[in-house]
């Protein structure tokens, strides 16, 4: 017997004239920058539509595990109370790994692991849910299994709605926020975003080993609800990138993040990276025993300010990875924060606008001036150039090479000869790595801008 | 009441349903067999004891209120009664708990007079029952097998008992209600989706065909032939076709009168799984493959152009691929 | 009027992975279709047995066209007929006469259950209901001839459905079902369709009658472990002496198969050498 | 079908493997001086790593008087413990649990290493060792179980997780169990209960030292395949009466006796897989502890449909572990197709015991040397200022010098048989751009000839494992391209690895215009077709003419084989392959005659000497099918270094041998690249 789908009609032929708009906004895409989004309107009593593709919010989101939810403080005082996460981070390590070496530096902090706490391991079908939730709570309609196809537009190609995937699936509004992720399908349809270049973006991939509860901790001397954050710089194979190992409740994800042309140009697979970071003397003690209970990849954008698209258009705004406001620089690997602020900063401005009435261009301006005053644009103007260094072959190879070099000579015990001035020692290693003075004194200088 | 089983086995038109032995074997060969010409059914497990209670169609409802009627103290002095879970077994199964308001425990994968051990939880929990009250229970064909596979006996020659109900309800169907669904015709195998265990004639392909679409020509030509499709690892390896279809130690058993292969090669892991099928064709670029060798007719030639050549033979219209 | 049973399931009790089976949301659209067939407007009224996280299934139920939801508060592990006459009863509460059709033009016509649901139960609820309201079964149903249903006038008695079933050895029987009567269908028969946006949040505001379940008995084994299952009848090695069972395991005995006949042709000729050996032999006319 | 079975934990009595498949008990040949050493727990490790459920090591020697062979583990000196720490550490490291097997190996030994006698329940020489042993004393069956207790003692405190009590195969148990081997009239002998009183003493005094913190097993045999042994009802009685102690944990099955009927136990590729299943699944149905099956389970499906027809509670995968350490991970992960799928050829695995060589495998050169290439690769991929790699005495050890990583060469591969593909492999890992040519339209060389007979063709499994991992590393194979020292020059590789092979070669006794006198190859790849009467030539002594005689008998040939050797396909009994030759020979009517020399060919005369007394005789076949040395391909090599291109050789070019060696240097020279 045959099946009916129903089937939706070219959108290209789709020439809108509704007059009455069934929502004031429509939010595309119900992860933590739209949730945010919707919530803001909803409470400030406009009729939201927070359109999702999963069959719930975070049923199918991935990403590496750690968030930094202090940017909820405005919208859900307390949060702490109530969002569900697997650990609060108290230690966070930075590793710079050779095939053979690696140095660690390891902060801990009892402070984050109280009120108000600083980052959090979570499992994202659980963080987006809640997320969510808190929109729905506000009163925003959220249309679970819900793809957004298309936007619709008026006789004066004014953007006027959405298409879904459903029969009957024209939803009408004077505003359309994207919070589609990385590949905007909506960003692209309005125009804002450029054709993809692979050199803008990393794979991240990732996996989650099961391991008890008990091991977790006593590897990684915590304890109770507290965890642990190691980013690596180093270690995934000559490919350039990343690693990180984050600690869940009774699970690790242990992944990395891989520049796309180097991949490819490598003939590597990523699990076979995985692997090998897994095997590294550093960490495998760590990872060892872990059963693999699941494998993820999703392309992050990664080069940063350098890749956002424009953020508004008549209509309509862009948010989130949608916006390309992804740090994924190596050694940070934030994301969530960013979706949230930037979901926050466009429901406010929205809100604003349809106050005003003016949701063109103009009257959503706003949106791009909340954005500089927080850090979501702040630090992605301090980190424009972070990505290209931190991912550049010498950040990648050379440097880890020198600086293990360096730290090995240093703690090495060479008796009966006299111990080599540090001096010495720099002079040889630099060598040694390869690397010129001036590539060196540049590189430090973009980094002293960057991360100084 | 001593602790005793029942096999009760629906028949239809004589013949015994998947699972039916099995089920008459785990009941130490004691049995009911109602439904359609059921002195002609064929056992072939040992029988102890069997009653014949010919029933007409398949009604599950009034069969099992009729059994009751006809072999209701058998029935009362036996704990466990135990159905085949074949089609009409799950069906029948229900019917004749709910007449006599017994438990029932479906999908059971062993069964005694005194312990019932059922699947649960889509497969991942087994949950063992003492039988303390008469239960009805059906058996999961195919989990527990036959010692041996005896010649088959004629039911009738074996008889303890015959009896008979009335086979159409005329009366009731001007009542309010029909009370069971009336069968109108069985319709014989269709070959595209039947069991391939169960195929009495078989096509098996193997890694000498060149690409799936061959394995289409393959399937218009098995269509016309009566035969099911088989294939070896190699091709399910390959997606061409669905692992159901894999002839062999990690695929399906099978056991047809014939069997024609192309571009097998005959590896001990495919040939374990074929039964011993009365006679076998096999093209082969390769005489000495240990296909060829099994084969009573070894056709030296290239097995794609035959294929295309029989499909045209056959007159199936031209394919293009 | 038509109902439809949901199982509802999720995994490790969290209601966010819960759903339904594949067969179930067909029930759903064998309804729909089936009320569209006729002139009149029937009622589809969805019944699940399970707790509050249950009510999202039905909520899409609604969105997608039924026309009523009720869920029976219960836990989900309740012994098959427990459940059945937990759904009969509820069903029988519907209204006096629905099913005997003697309360007029709404009659019970169809129940319609999916042939199996999530967590592959024991698939014996749908034959359990049809026995506790004293009426027809057909289960396992793999066709259904819409265009067949008869009865354009709701009030006339004689309401019929024809269907095919799936019996074991592929064989499949043609049925002819009269109303009222429970019956079952497999997942792959149509799939559920997707309701409007707008149906979707009208749905989300409906509420959902809840009638309250039995607790008991559940379905409680007297020993319960994972799945171990049981060992299938395997020969031992046939033969008396050592070197017997040394053939017969290692298959010996059998390799030793010749060809009787082999033969180089040409395709063509190959494909007609085939053919003709089919004749000799009886397997092609 | 999915494997879901295989990946449900399972509970041995304090023990929980968290899959079903079992790294089952097998010699390794890795011990030093009766010690476990730093090889033994690189593999176990790697295989722990690889995510098998469950290791059972190599048995452990429980008494002075048991010394079969040289490279066994003296389990009853207390020296063992820091070995086994070792062991078990390594494992443990990767969360799975590791069991001790012990043993005492009773009358199948001799009393060579030990200078003692051999003891036994009744003075019955074993078939294989030949020697009488001694019957032993109560006293001395009291010795016997207290040495049990002692080892298992010594296994507590290395750290082992459980103990299995070796009583199948080749055990002094077993010579109590089985009717064949105890002819006593006390209490240990007689009735099965009788015989079985060893087994229960040993069980409690075992359960009394490592109390209910280790798991405890015991290794029964389901079918002797000897007269008068123990058979599978047998079995089924005596895993009733290991249940009732409630002291065992579980039960592990096999099939056979070690020196009689070895073949049986560790089956080669002529023996259906999963052949012993009958079984486990006989003790199964009778008690309720969980069982192991055992033998020739290669894939993840067919253990997961052994489990689901509840046959089996878990599988042993043992020479499939011991081919590709990463068998589980991989059917895990989905990816089981890249599996290196063990061929059951027993050339290097069981081959190597019968030499008194450490555990290798024909597929795997990694197999026995985890810890050198771990080291191997640390090294070079911390490019460490290394001058020279860990040095290794023999010609086994991984490489010779380490080179600098100076990024990505082309390396250029003549020949894809298994020592051009293995190169290029091992190239391709190191990160080189790798391109294979071959002159044949198919790839696999000699292997594709000798897995094309019948029930070998699982040897070319190998080269589909090799073509498997080469199109994962993305090297590329061009076909049809026979390749001359113009066409090198023209493609200016880096690196040049030539493998081209061995072609058949004419012994001095044909003469020239000899038509009826052709190679196995030329059998095999159909460019002869022999009938009527023919005679093989075996100077090779594996499975050259064995197969290819099969192969004719088949097509209806009258084959003789004659050889100078003692016995037709001498090597065949090292693989144990000899036994189910002989059936199958038998069946096929091909006669087999030994110690003949082949002297002169003249019309269509052959002429033979019996060298140990100098007769002559004659045969006039229509055919003489020769499986003689062949004669290395190296004039390409040898043009390639005098054109002076960067060129190494590998395999049977270099000298005709067999695969493992075309694998051992093609890895070898794919890695020094
Ligand atoms: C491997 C990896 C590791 C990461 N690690 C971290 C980390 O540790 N910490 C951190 O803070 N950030 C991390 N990030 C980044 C972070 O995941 C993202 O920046 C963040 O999720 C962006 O939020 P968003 O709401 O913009 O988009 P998303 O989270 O991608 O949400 C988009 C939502 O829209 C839905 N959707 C998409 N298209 C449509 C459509 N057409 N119609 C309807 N719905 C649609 C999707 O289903 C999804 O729910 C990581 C990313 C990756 C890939
Ligand atoms: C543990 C295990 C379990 C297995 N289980 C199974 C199983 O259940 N079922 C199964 O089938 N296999 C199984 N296998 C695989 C099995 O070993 C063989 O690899 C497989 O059966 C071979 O399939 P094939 O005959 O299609 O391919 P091949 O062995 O490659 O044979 C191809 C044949 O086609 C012929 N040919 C080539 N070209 C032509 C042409 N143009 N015309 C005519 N003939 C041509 C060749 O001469 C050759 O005989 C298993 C293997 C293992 C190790
Ligand atoms: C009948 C038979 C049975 C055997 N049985 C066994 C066994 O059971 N166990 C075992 O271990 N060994 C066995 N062997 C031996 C084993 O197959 C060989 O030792 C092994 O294959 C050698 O590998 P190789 O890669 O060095 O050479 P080969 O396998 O000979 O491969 C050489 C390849 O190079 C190609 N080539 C040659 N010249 C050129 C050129 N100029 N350009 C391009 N390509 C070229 C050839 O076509 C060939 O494909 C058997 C051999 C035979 C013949
Ligand atoms: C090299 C080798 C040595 C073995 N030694 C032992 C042994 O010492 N004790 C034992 O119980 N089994 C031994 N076995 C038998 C294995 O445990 C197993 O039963 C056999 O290899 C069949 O399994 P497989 O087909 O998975 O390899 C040995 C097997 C091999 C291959
Ligand atoms: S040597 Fe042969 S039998 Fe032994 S493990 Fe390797 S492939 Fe298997
Ligand atoms: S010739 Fe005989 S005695 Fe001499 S070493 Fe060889 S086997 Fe031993």
């Amino acid at each position: 017997m045959a099946d009916t789908t129903t089937g939706t009609t070219p959108l290209s032929a789709t020439v809108a004239t509704a007059s009455a708009a069934t929502f004031d906004v429509i939010v595309v895409g119900a992860g933590p920058a739209g949730s945010c989004a919707a919530t803001v309107l909803a409470r400030a009593g406009h009729r939201v539509a927070l359109l999702e593709r999963g069959a719930f919010p975070g049923a199918k989101n991935m990403y590496g595990g750690v968030i930094y939810p202090r940017i909820l403080d405005r919208l859900h005082p307390q949060w702490w109370e109530q969002v569900p996460i697997q650990r609060w981070i108290t230690r966070r390590s930075t590793m710079v790994m050779t095939e053979t070496r690696a140095l660690t530096i390891d902060f801990r902090s009892e402070a984050w692991g109280e009120p108000p706490y600083n980052g959090a391991t979570a499992y994202r079908p659980d963080f987006d849910h809640w997320l969510a939730d808190q929109a729905v709570a506000a009163g925003a309609h959220l249309l679970n299994a819900t793809t957004a196809v298309g936007l619709l537009r008026d006789a004066d190609q004014r953007i006027v709605g959405v298409r879904t995937d459903r029969p009957d699936g024209d939803l009408w509004a004077s505003t359309v926020i994207a919070c589609d992720g990385v590949n905007s399908f909506i960003a692209k349809e309005a125009g804002l975003h450029e054709e993809l270049d692979p050199a803008n973006y990393t794979l991240g991939v990732k996996e989650t080993l099961a391991l008890p509860r008990s091991v977790i901790e006593e590897r990684f001397g915590v304890r109770d609800r507290h965890g642990v954050d190691i980013e690596i710089l180093g270690g995934t194979s000559g490919v350039n990138g990343g690693g990180f190992l984050y600690t869940n409740l009774d699970t690790l994800a242990v992944g990395a993040v891989l520049k796309l042309p180097a991949l490819a140009a490598q003939q590597t697979r990523p699990e076979e990276i995985i692997g090998r970071l897994k095997a590294h003397p550093a960490i495998a003690p760590l990872v060892e025993g872990g059963e693999i209970v699941e494998y993820s990849a999703h392309v992050i954008p990664e080069a940063g300010r350098s890749m956002m698209p424009t953020l508004t258009t008549d209509r309509l705004l862009v948010t989130g990875d949608a916006a390309a406001m992804c740090l994924a620089a190596g050694i940070w690997l934030e994301g969530v924060n960013f979706a949230m602020a930037s979901g926050m900063a466009a429901g406010e401005t929205v809100a604003e606008a349809l106050a005003s009435g003016d949701t063109s261009a103009r009257g959503l301006g706003g949106y791009e001036r909340r954005l500089r005053d927080s850090f979501v644009l702040a630090d992605h103007d301090k980190l424009r150039r972070a990505p290209g260094l931190v991912l550049s072959d010498r950040v990648q190879h050379q440097y880890p090479e020198m600086i293990t070099g360096v730290v090995e000579r240093m703690f090495r015990v060479d008796n009966p000869e006299p111990k080599p001035g540090l001096r010495r020692i720099l002079r040889e290693e630099r060598r040694a790595a390869g690397v010129r003075i001036r590539d060196l004194a540049r590189d430090a200088w973009i980094g002293f801008r960057s991360f100084g | 009441m001593t602790p005793s089983m029942l096999a009760v086995i629906p028949v239809r038109d004589g013949l015994v349903p998947a699972g039916g032995d099995e089920t008459i074997a785990e009941c130490g060969g004691r049995a009911i067999l109602i439904g359609s010409q059921t002195a002609a059914a064929e056992v072939c497990t040992g029988i102890v004891e069997v009653h014949l209670v010919e029933a007409g169609s398949f009604e599950p409802g009034r069969w099992a209120r009729g059994l009751l009627e006809v072999l209701g103290r058998e029935i009362a002095d036996t704990t466990v009664l135990v159905v085949p879970g074949s089609p009409d077994g799950r069906d029948l199964g229900p019917r004749l708990a709910a007449c006599l308001d017994r438990p029932l425990l479906a999908g059971a994968i062993s069964i005694t007079a005194e312990r019932v051990v059922v699947v649960r939880a889509g497969g991942a929990e087994v949950h063992t029952h003492l039988v303390h009250e008469p239960v009805v229970a059906t058996l999961q064909p195919g989990v527990r097998g036959l010692e041996q596979h005896l010649e088959p006996t004629i039911a009738a020659e074996r008889a303890t008992g015959s009896h008979r109900l009335d086979a159409g309800d005329a009366g009731e169907a001007r009542d309010r209600v029909r009370r069971d669904a009336r069968v109108l015709e069985v319709l014989e195998p269709d070959l595209a989706t039947i069991d391939l265990s169960e195929a009495p004639r078989i096509i098996g392909g193997g890694a000498g065909l060149d690409g799936p679409e061959r394995f289409e020509t393959l399937v218009e030509i098995s269509e016309h032939l009566g035969a099911a499709l088989g294939a070896t690892r190699v091709i399910t390896d390959r997606g061409w076709i669905d692992h159901a279809k894999q002839i062999g130690t990690t695929g399906v058993t099978v056991d047809p009168d014939l069997y024609i292969s192309f571009g097998v090669s005959g590896a001990v892991q495919h040939t374990a799984g074929l039964g011993s099928p009365d006679y076998i064709i096999s093209v082969n670029t390769d005489p000495h493959c240990p296909m060829m060798q099994l084969s009573d007719l070894a056709i030296v030639s290239d097995a794609n152009a035959v294929v295309d050549h029989l499909h045209r033979l056959l007159n199936l219209g031209e394919h293009d691929g | 009027m038509i109902i439809v049973c949901w199982r509802w399931v999720a995994p490790g009790d969290d209601a966010r992975w819960g759903g339904v089976s594949s067969a179930d949301s067909s029930a759903l659209e064998l309804a729909l279709r089936l009320r569209e067939s006729q002139p009149h407007h029937e009622p589809v009224h969805v019944i699940t047995l399970g707790p509050p996280g249950a009510e999202q299934a039905l909520r899409t139920a609604l969105a997608a066209g039924a026309d009523a939801a009720t869920r029976i508060d219960a836990p989900v592990a309740l012994q098959s007929s427990v459940t059945a006459a937990a759904i009969a009863g509820a069903i029988a509460d519907l209204g006096d006469g629905l099913i005997d059709g003697s309360a007029g033009p709404t009659r019970l016509n169809w129940v319609i259950c999916g042939d199996y649901s999530e967590d592959r139960g024991s698939g014996s609820t749908p034959a359990f209901i049809a026995a506790d309201l004293d009426i027809a079964q057909a289960l396992g149903l793999v066709a259904v001839d819409i265009g067949s249903v008869d009865g354009s006038d709701a009030s006339t008695a004689a309401m019929t459905l024809f269907a095919t079933r799936r019996l074991d050895g592929g064989r499949r029987e043609r049925l002819e079902i009269s109303a009222p009567a429970v019956i079952s269908i497999e997942g792959s028969l149509m799939r559920l369709r997707r309701s409007s946006p707008m149906a979707e949040l009208a749905a989300q505001q409906t509420t959902i009658a809840v009638i309250a379940g039995p607790n008991g008995p559940v379905d409680t084994p007297q020993e319960l472990r994972a799945y171990r299952p049981r060992p299938r009848v395997l020969a031992a090695p046939a033969g008396d002496t050592t070197l017997d069972r040394v053939r017969s395991i290692t298959g010996a005995d059998q390799q030793n198969h010749h060809a009787s006949e082999t033969v180089e042709l040409e395709p063509a000729a190959a494909a007609a050498r085939v053919l003709e050996a089919l004749r000799e032999r009886g397997y092609l006319d | 079908m999915s494997t879901r079975l295989l990946w449900t934990p399972l509970d041995l009595g304090p023990v929980q493997t968290r899959n079903r498949i079992v790294f089952s008990a097998h010699l390794t040949n890795y011990a030093r001086d009766g010690l476990p050493t730093e090889q033994h727990a690189a593999y176990y490790a790697a295989r722990a790593a690889g995510g098998t459920g469950l290791i059972i090591t190599e048995e452990h020697s429980t008494h002075p008087t048991d010394w079969p062979y040289e490279k066994l583990i003296h389990g009853f000196h207390r020296e063992v413990i820091p070995g086994y720490r070792a062991i078990t550490e390594a494992v443990h490291r990767h969360r799975v649990p590791i069991f001790a097997q012990i043993n005492h190996n009773g009358g199948q030994a001799s009393s060579m290493y030990s200078r003692l006698p051999v003891w036994a329940p009744s003075p019955v020489a074993d078939p294989l060792f030949r020697e009488v042993p001694k019957a032993v004393t109560l006293a001395e069956i009291d010795e016997i179980i207290a040495g049990y207790a002692l080892v298992a003692e010594h296994c507590a405190e290395g750290g082992f997780d459980g103990i299995e009590l070796q009583c199948s195969h080749s055990s002094i148990v077993r010579g109590f169990l089985s009717p064949a081997t105890n002819h006593r009239t006390d209490a240990y002998g007689g009735s099965l209960e009788n015989r079985t009183r060893i087994l229960i003493e040993i069980v409690a005094a075992v359960r009394r030292v490592i109390g209910n913190r280790l798991a405890l097993g015991v290794r029964i045999c389901g079918d002797e395949l000897i007269e008068n042994g123990t058979t599978i009802d047998d079995a089924v009685e005596i895993s009733q009466m290991v249940e009732a102690t409630g002291q065992v944990d579980y039960v592990n099955t096999s099939i056979g006796v070690a020196t009689a009927s070895l073949f049986m136990i560790e089956a080669s590729m002529h023996i259906p897989p999963g052949y012993a299943m009958f079984i486990p699944s006989a003790i199964r149905k009778a008690i309720d502890l969980p069982v192991v099956g055992v033998g020739r389970f290669k894939d993840p499906l067919q253990a997961e449909r052994a489990l689901a027809e509840g046959h089996c509670d878990l599988v042993g995968v043992v020479r499939g572990q011991i081919a590709d350490a990463e068998f589980a991970a991989k059917a895990r992960a989905g990816a089981a197709d890249e599996t290196r799928l063990c061929l059951s050829c027993n050339q290097e695995c069981v081959g190597r015991m019968g030499l008194n060589r450490w555990l290798g495998c024909i597929e795997n050169p990694r197999t026995g040397r985890e810890a050198q290439y771990l080291r191997l690769e640390r090294d070079r991929a911390g490019r460490q200022r290394l001058t020279s790699a860990p040095s290794g005495a023999s010609g086994d050890s991984p490489s010779g010098t380490a080179s600098p990583d100076d990024g990505s060469r082309e390396v250029m591969v003549i020949g894809a048989g298994p020592a051009g593909l293995q190169a290029a492999i091992a190239a391709a890992r190191r990160g080189h751009c790798v391109h294979v040519l071959e002159r044949e339209a198919e790839p696999g060389g000699q292997v594709r000839l000798a897995a094309s007979v019948p029930n070998r063709a699982e040897f070319g499994d190998l080269i589909r494992n090799q073509l498997t991992e080469c199109r994962r590393l993305g090297v590329t194979i061009e076909y049809g391209v026979a390749v001359w020292p113009g066409l090198v020059t023209e493609r200016a590789p880096d690196h040049v690895i030539v493998a081209t092979g061995s072609e058949p070669q004419r012994p001095w006794w044909v003469p020239e215009d000899a038509d009826q006198v052709i190679d196995v190859r030329h059998v095999l790849d159909g460019s002869a077709d022999p009938f009527g009467d023919v005679v093989v030539i075996d100077e090779i002594g594996f499975h050259h003419a064995t197969s290819v005689a099969e192969l004719l008998a088949d097509r209806g040939c009258r084959v003789e084989i004659t050889t100078p050797g003692m016995v037709v396909g001498q090597d065949l009994g090292i693989t144990l392959d000899m036994e189910n030759w002989w059936i199958r020979a038998t069946d096929k009517g091909i006669v087999q005659s030994t110690d003949l020399v082949p002297m002169g060919y003249e019309g269509r005369t052959l002429t033979l000497l019996h060298h140990p007394t100098g007769t002559e005789t004659s045969r006039t076949p229509d055919w003489v099918v020769l499986a003689v040395p062949s004669n290395p391909v190296e004039w390409l090599y040898h043009d390639l270094v005098t054109a002076g291109f960067s060129v190494e050789r590998v395999g049977d070019c270099v000298a005709p041998r067999r695969a493992h060696a075309a694998v051992v240097e093609g890895e070898r020279a794919g890695l020094a690249v």
